[in-house]
């Protein structure tokens, strides 16, 4: 039961990242090999005003957010003016300089023995609280103004511009919520598990939640967010595979980009609309055969 | 379901009162049966926590076989209390995320009487605070101390160290470099990503402050997981003129550290952690001759020796210090659950009070303050035309 | 020298084409006109191998077509794709020498000449990237760099889109002068007056389906094409 | 006036694309640009938005000056386009590529962008009314759930068209909006585009090949070859001038329907 | 110590200048960063390793070998990850994610051989190092920047002035219309892939050298070829090799004055501030997009 839990609760705050990365890479088109270190300065950055300042957890979480917010804006200034390749590579560099930074600042992170002494303040049921919230804001900003620019605006910069949108302005608000969100999601666990260090942040991990929204569907919140579920679960369920776990994933995963390019449910969403399109054509289906 | 939720419950309660215990107090004889962690059935169960693959899947297979040839010798010999031992091994993948989830299943699905602690120090960091949610104690290797106290300094009741710790290791080559290299200049350079690495350079380095003696770090560099080249570097230590190089770090990078250094034309000896022992020196080549490391064993040992060659014998492959750490960690558990039984909380307790155990790693007291060795001595080696000479017995104190 | 049997293709679930017979001979200019969307580019792709047919037949010169675009090329077909597609990174020489790709090097180089007289503004920006030339200087880019491959069918698809009257004019006595060298030409057009003044066969395709053929003279004065390609 | 451009000059790496082009355009008026392929006229357009920077000259919309400003300011500043090639926004469905030129104007904040605030319910409301409305003026009305992939050409370019009005442009820049439409379609785009002029009363500037469109509705024609203007006058003039039929029209003159 | 500096940074850098060009090459035909190359480099790496442990041989037909298997793996890696994709003419999107994937293929194959272990690698030159004055560079550093030199020269040669590189770049703009030119779209990008998994083979095998030991991490070094191909002008193989260049003698200039900790903070600075002033990259000709 422990066990699950804590799967579950990890799992949760995957979804929150993966969230995060569904703004920038599936809405706006940009790829970030580097919102895992915007995790990690969720994560340091509250640890340091709760371990160290002595704040209470709810009013450093916010700070710490606000700071990779921040953070994330200078950070996000030479990308959303440049060409669109170069994202990944600013992103990749901030990463590997956050890392050292982390390294070398021991007295304040603990450098790279990690930062302890957490208190485990976030549990299951905060979690989930915060994943749905998290989820479903993500769901009204892919409807919203912003939501459509960033669309407009991965398939053809030059016709959003002449369009009116302000094409680095609205590359910059979806890179800060995204920011925003995997901040959060590095508070959240930092404060769960209770400890972090640097090597826990690098940019495999963030190529991973590139993948994940991928698996799940090309521009698929719901798919997002299943195939965090899946692709987490999955390496779980499958330990006793050991060395060959990771195979299988990757083969997994190659498989669905091969074989079903649009991901595992394309643009389908969990809507109350799409729910129940589907029910009415499993009736039309039912209706069909018994007319038969 | 309704069953397991009560006896969950249970589980609850015996945890709560459990912690508001003192210390001393000496745990309620009905323990064994309410508290869901100890083993019960005809195998005595223990667990290992161990980087089976990742990065450092080297150090924790190793302690993992040593653990399981230990099990098989007192099986073979009649096992404990009559029951035999069985060795469970949850993969720690060296990911803090998968060393927790592994964890917990060893701690609360698993049933095992005690576990043997991973060898990196960040995961037992992770797994630290954890611990004491359980009742299982967990005999581990990271050197690092802060894997035993918590950021108060109040030791966790169930972490245990049963190596020397970095400041000890650090210590012990500082006290060599000083007393008998005489060294005035040492050059250090470490991995500055690697806990591991940073821990021994500090060890080292209070060693010299508190010393008095008149050696000091006059460079130190550092590098990190992708630098290829370390000649730069190492041509800075030898233009800062030392005469001595510390260079704590993992076999891979000691091999190309060792052999660029000889390339840049430095001769002096070079001072190394564990991780310069067998097979090290078979390795490096002729690159490895004047280098001084530390170890757990000797093979001078007989006993030491008659192992190595048997494992050599029956798996191809050679045993390593960690070896015959998960090998002497096996033998103190079978030990203390003949005296005491198969409780968890009954096998911390004695754990904690553990003196002069005769070990292939040493004569292992446990500190039941802060839960590390006390007094531990470690073998110091130099390496003469590509073979290890055991020059002394050191310890930290 | 072309015969197309009973050839249909389809995107999915949108038919492109249904049952689609026509025939070129030596030295003939045909062309097919029809409106947007009735099938037209889906023809030349189904002919030059882009698009495999459902089901039908293509010969050339009496044979079966080859199934990989490259070698139906090799048999002496070239196309020249709809919104000219030029390789827009490659200088005009190098887009030039991709034509020629399945030649020597010698043979380009005469092939090279004889286009830059052809066209003596690809010659003055030889060195210019194609992307950034302007539509007609594609278009005529796209012409050249089908000629360097030595074709015997060239299949034009809307060479006079987005172009310049005077320079549709010009396209319009290249097309002649190709035909004749001797080089069959199957032309597409929406510009249906301009096509079938100069065509000596043409085919009208609506909705993926030949509904009207005759010389381009008799298509002309047919009321139908009249009303719905001419405007009239 | 409207709209002055002002001897502005583009050159790419040693090609002039144009030089000392000036213009004026009033409300209400249509002015069409001709000129053989490679002429500079979509370089014109593309400097009048803002895609490129003019080198020299300037421009001035209403009398401000937009020469140095970013292209999605110029276009909130009045200035709408379409393009030569057809430049839709994939993933998003009719009514929401034209709402993504209202998106720019829609006035609420990000915090209404991730929670549902009146604000936002109100001025999505706003936003699609006037989509449709637009829509409907462009007769794509019964499409708007459509992907505009689906559509033929001919009403790719509407909304185009109804994507550009979305910009309350007081200038409309079509490139070329007649091309691979047949004659029958060039004949409603014709009207089209002469009523959205009377409605809406913006100036027009109209780039075209096809000579039965520019000369039927244009107030004013330029001539450009080689990046310069070789001729300025209504189409009559423009389709005597010696130089335009030499540069452009050609001799044979029957072609010109 | 400048002239040292000078030589140590050349010799990192021309080991980035390997990998970079492996990388550039895709991306000059695909228009994406193929994120696997760095475990196709460990990969064959270990065909060296044991290649040399299992015969003897000496450096050349190890390289030989090692070359042959890693373009035999790029051309595996295209087929299983990539072809599908070209196929459909999906996002380049798709290639980045299939890549990072094929990466982890290849480093859990690496891990199932190998394990955790390191390999010392064999030792191909008498002399570790070459002392000219007071100066000194490793001998396996001289091999490699003399053979990153010619293979550099031969490929940019082939890629500007053959015929089978003007097809490599025709199939990167248009493969339809390339197709229609006559060239075998899928055998050029097969040669494109096979050449790139050579190249490698190469890096991962003189990092082998260079290293003298040889772990399943070796891989992570791709970041720095990413770097470099991206300083150099994206998918230009010379601006790779000059970006390369340039990012050794950086680090090494970096680790010798603020020492390796806080390089990576440094180059990324410097990244960013030669971003602002040259975003096109050293050798990318900046071109306007044409509305
Ligand atoms: N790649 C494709 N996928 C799906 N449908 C397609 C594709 N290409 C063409 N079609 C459909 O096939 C039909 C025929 O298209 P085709 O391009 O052959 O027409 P066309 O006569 O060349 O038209 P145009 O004059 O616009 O060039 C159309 O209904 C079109 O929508
Ligand atoms: N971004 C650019 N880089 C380099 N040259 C360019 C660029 N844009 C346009 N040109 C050049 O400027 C000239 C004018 O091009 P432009 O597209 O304006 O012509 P146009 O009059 O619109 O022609 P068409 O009627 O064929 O569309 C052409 O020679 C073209 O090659
Ligand atoms: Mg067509
Ligand atoms: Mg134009």
């Amino acid at each position: 039961m422990q066990f699950y839990l804590s799967v579950l609760t990890l799992t949760l705050i995957t979804i929150i990242g993966v969230a995060g990365v569904y703004v920038l890479t599936s809405l706006a088109g940009m790829f970030s090999l580097g919102q895992a270190a915007f995790m990690a300065i969720g994560a340091y950055a509250s640890g340091i005003l709760v371990v160290k300042l002595n704040w209470p957890f709810l009013p450093a979480a916010i700070l710490a957010v606000l700071i990779s917010v921040i953070i994330g804006f200078f950070v996000g200034l030479p990308t959303v003016k440049l060409r669109r390749d170069y994202i990944s590579l600013v992103t990749l560099g901030f990463g590997e300089a956050l890392t050292a930074i982390l390294n070398q600042m021991t007295g304040l992170t603990g450098g790279a023995a990690g930062f302890s002494g957490f208190p485990k303040v976030i549990s299951f049921p905060i979690v989930l609280v915060a994943a749905i919230i998290c989820v479903i804001l993500v769901a009204f900003f892919k409807k919203s103004k912003y939501g459509r620019q960033c669309i407009a605006l991965k398939g053809d910069e030059l016709a959003a511009k002449a369009m009116g949108i302000n094409v680095p302005k609205v590359k910059m608000i979806a890179f800060l919520f995204s920011v925003a969100l995997v901040s959060l999601s590095g508070v959240l666990y930092a404060f769960y598990v209770t400890y972090v260090d640097p090597t826990l942040f690098g940019w495999k991990l963030s190529g991973e939640w590139v993948i994940m929204n991928f698996f799940g569907g090309v521009s698929s919140l719901t798919g997002s967010i299943l195939s965090a579920i899946i692709l987490t679960a999955l390496p779980e369920m499958l330990r006793f595979l050991s060395d060959f776990r990771m195979v299988f994933y990757a083969v997994v995963v190659l498989l669905v980009l091969n074989f079903k390019p649009a991901g595992l449910l394309g643009t389908w969403e969990l809507t109350p609309k799409n729910v129940k399109k589907l029910f009415q054509k499993k009736k039309e289906g039912t209706h069909a055969s018994s007319g038969k | 379901g309704n069953k397991t939720e009560t006896s969950e419950k249970k589980e609850t309660e015996t945890e709560t009162t459990e912690k508001t215990e003192t210390p001393e107090t000496p745990e309620t004889p009905e323990a064994p049966d309410t508290n869901g962690t100890a083993s019960s059935g005809d195998t005595i169960k223990i667990g290992a926590l161990q980087d089976i693959t990742g990065k450092t899947a080297t150090l924790g297979k190793m302690i993992q076989a040593g653990a399981q040839y230990a099990i098989d010798e007192i099986n073979a010999a009649g096992g404990v209390n009559g029951k035999k031992l069985e060795l469970i091994t949850r993969d720690t993948t060296g990911d803090v995320t998968e060393a927790i989830n592994a964890f917990t299943l060893l701690a609360t699905q698993d049933g095992v009487s005690a576990i043997i602690g991973p060898p990196v120090a960040n995961i037992g960091l992770a797994i630290a605070p954890l611990s004491e949610q359980y009742n299982v104690p967990i005999l581990g290797f990271a050197i690092d101390t802060a894997v035993l106290q918590n950021k108060d300094g109040v030791t966790y009741k169930n972490m245990f160290l049963f190596q020397p710790s970095d400041d000890q290791q650090g210590a012990i080559m500082a006290k060599y470099a000083i007393n008998e290299l005489n060294s005035k200049k040492i050059g250090a350079i470490y991995r500055s990503d690697n806990a591991y690495s940073l821990g021994l350079v500090d060890g080292f380095k209070s060693y010299l402050s508190e010393s008095g003696s008149d050696a000091k770090i006059v460079q130190e560099v550092q590098f990190t997981a992708t630098d290829t080249d370390f000649s730069t570097m190492l041509m800075k230590l030898m233009n800062a003129g030392a005469d001595v190089i510390y260079a704590p770090n993992y076999t891979q990078e000691l091999i190309t550290i060792a052999q660029q250094a000889r390339a840049v034309g430095y001769t002096g000896p070079i001072i190394m952690g564990l991780d310069a022992a067998p097979p090290f020196a078979s390795l490096a080549g002729a690159a490895s001759n004047n280098v001084i490391y530390i170890n757990n064993i000797t093979e001078s040992e007989p006993k030491v020796a008659e192992i190595m060659e048997k494992y050599k014998a029956e798996t191809g492959a050679d045993a390593t210090n960690k070896f015959f750490l998960g090998y002497d960690v096996v033998n103190i558990l079978a030990d203390t659950i003949t005296e005491v039984g198969e409780d968890s909380v009954a096998i911390r307790d004695a754990v904690e009070k553990l003196t002069g155990y005769e070990g292939l790693t040493g004569i292992i007291s446990i500190n039941p303050e802060n839960h590390q060795p006390q007094g531990l001595e470690m073998y110091i080696h130099e390496i003469k035309d590509g073979q290890s000479v055991m020059i002394k017995q050191y310890s930290a104190e | 020298m072309l015969k197309v049997n009973n050839l249909s293709a389809s995107y999915g679930y949108v038919k492109a084409l249904k049952e689609v017979s026509i025939k070129a001979d030596q030295g003939q200019i045909v062309s097919i006109i029809g409106a947007n969307g009735a099938g037209k580019t889906s023809l030349l792709r189904c002919i030059s191998g882009l698009v495999k047919p459902t089901s039908g037949t293509i010969e050339f010169l009496g044979e079966q077509i080859p199934k990989k675009p490259n070698d139906i090329v090799k048999k002496g077909i070239i196309h020249v794709p709809e919104g000219r597609k030029t390789f827009s990174g490659l200088s005009i020489q190098d887009n030039l020498l991709v034509g020629g790709y399945l030649f020597s090097a010698k043979e380009n180089e005469e092939e090279l000449k004889k286009n830059y007289e052809l066209f003596p503004i690809l010659k003055q920006r030889k060195e210019q990237y194609a992307g950034t030339l302007s539509g007609g200087e594609q278009q005529m880019l796209a012409i050249a760099r089908g000629l360097m491959s030595h074709p015997k069918l060239m299949l034009l698809d809307e060479p006079s889109l987005g172009l310049a009257p005077l320079i549709v004019n010009q396209v319009y006595e290249l097309i002649a002068q190709i035909r004749d060298r001797g080089i069959t030409v199957l032309l597409v057009e929406q510009n249906a007056k301009k096509a079938l003044g100069l065509c000596d066969k043409a085919y009208v395709l609506e909705n993926g389906e030949i509904i009207l053929e005759g010389t381009g003279k008799e298509l002309l004065c047919s009321e139908s094409v009249k009303k719905a390609y001419l405007g009239g | 006036m409207l709209l002055q451009v002002s001897n502005i000059s583009k050159n790419f790496g040693g090609v002039q694309a144009t030089k000392d082009f000036s213009v004026t355009v009033d409300k209400g008026e249509i002015v069409g640009i001709i000129g053989p392929n490679g002429a500079g006229k979509t370089t014109i357009f593309n400097v009048i938005s803002g895609v490129y920077t003019a080198d020299e000259g300037s421009i001035l919309l209403s009398g401000q000056n937009v020469t140095k400003l970013p292209q999605h300011e110029i276009t909130k500043l009045g200035i709408g386009r379409t393009f030569q090639n057809i430049r839709l926004f994939k993933g998003l469905s009719i009514i929401e590529n034209v709402m993504c030129a209202f998106d720019p104007q829609s006035k609420y904040s990000f915090i209404g962008s991730i929670i549902p605030t009146p604000k936002r319910k109100a001025e999505e409301k706003r936003g699609k009314e006037l989509c449709e409305h637009y829509l409907e003026i462009v007769g794509l009305k019964d499409y708007i759930n459509e992907a505009p992939e689906n559509l033929a050409y001919g009403y790719q370019r509407r909304l185009e068209i109804a994507r550009a009005l979305m910009c309350n442009p007081k200038v409309l820049l079509l490139d070329e909006p007649a091309a691979g439409l047949n004659p029958t379609e060039v004949g409603e785009l014709t009207e089209l585009i002469l009523k959205l002029s009377k409605d809406f009363g913006f100036a027009t500037m109209l780039i075209e090949h096809r000579l039965e469109l520019v000369m039927g509705i244009s107030h004013k024609i330029v001539v450009q070859n080689f990046g310069k203007t070789i001729g300025v006058g209504t189409p009559k003039e423009v389709q005597n001038n010696p130089a335009v039929i030499e540069a452009y029209l050609g001799a044979e003159e029957e072609d010109n329907a | 110590m400048a002239i040292q500096l000078l030589l140590n940074g050349l010799a990192v850098g021309s080991v980035y200048a390997l990998i970079a060009t492996g990388f550039a090459l895709i991306f000059s035909i695909l228009k994406f960063s193929n994120f696997s190359h760095g475990a196709l480099m460990t990969l064959s790496a270990f065909v060296g390793y044991f290649v040399s442990a299992g015969t003897g041989w000496s450096l050349i037909p190890v390289l030989i070998v090692s070359m042959l298997v890693g373009g035999l793996i790029g051309l595996f890696g295209e087929f299983v990850a990539f072809r599908r994709i070209t196929k459909r003419n999906s996002a380049t999107f798709y290639y980045f994610v299939s890549s990072i994937t094929l990466g982890t293929f290849y480093e859990s194959i690496v891990t199932i051989i190998v394990g955790a272990g390191y390999f010392v690698y064999p030792m191909f030159f008498s002399k570790p190092a070459i002392w000219i004055g007071n100066f000194v560079i490793q001998t396996s550093s001289v091999v490699m920047l003399g053979i990153s030199a010619i293979v550099l020269i031969i490929l940019v040669f082939v890629l500007q002035k053959t015929k089978m590189g003007r097809a490599l770049r025709a199939v990167s703009y248009d493969r339809d219309t390339a197709y229609l030119m006559g060239i075998d779209v899928f055998k050029t990008i097969s040669i494109a892939f096979f050449i790139s998994g050579a190249l490698g083979a190469l890096a991962g095998v003189f990092l082998g050298i260079y290293n003298y030991t040889l772990t399943a991490q070796l891989g992570n070094l791709v970041v720095k070829g990413f770097i470099a191909s991206v300083i150099g002008g994206l998918g230009s193989i010379s601006g790779a090799v000059f970006g390369a260049v340039l990012l050794g003698l950086l680090e090494t200039i970096l680790i010798f004055f603020i020492g390796s900790g806080y390089a990576p903070v440094a180059t990324f600075l410097i990244m960013i501030l030669f971003l602002f002033i040259r975003p096109q990259g050293i050798a990318g000709k900046s071109v306007q997009e044409k509305a």
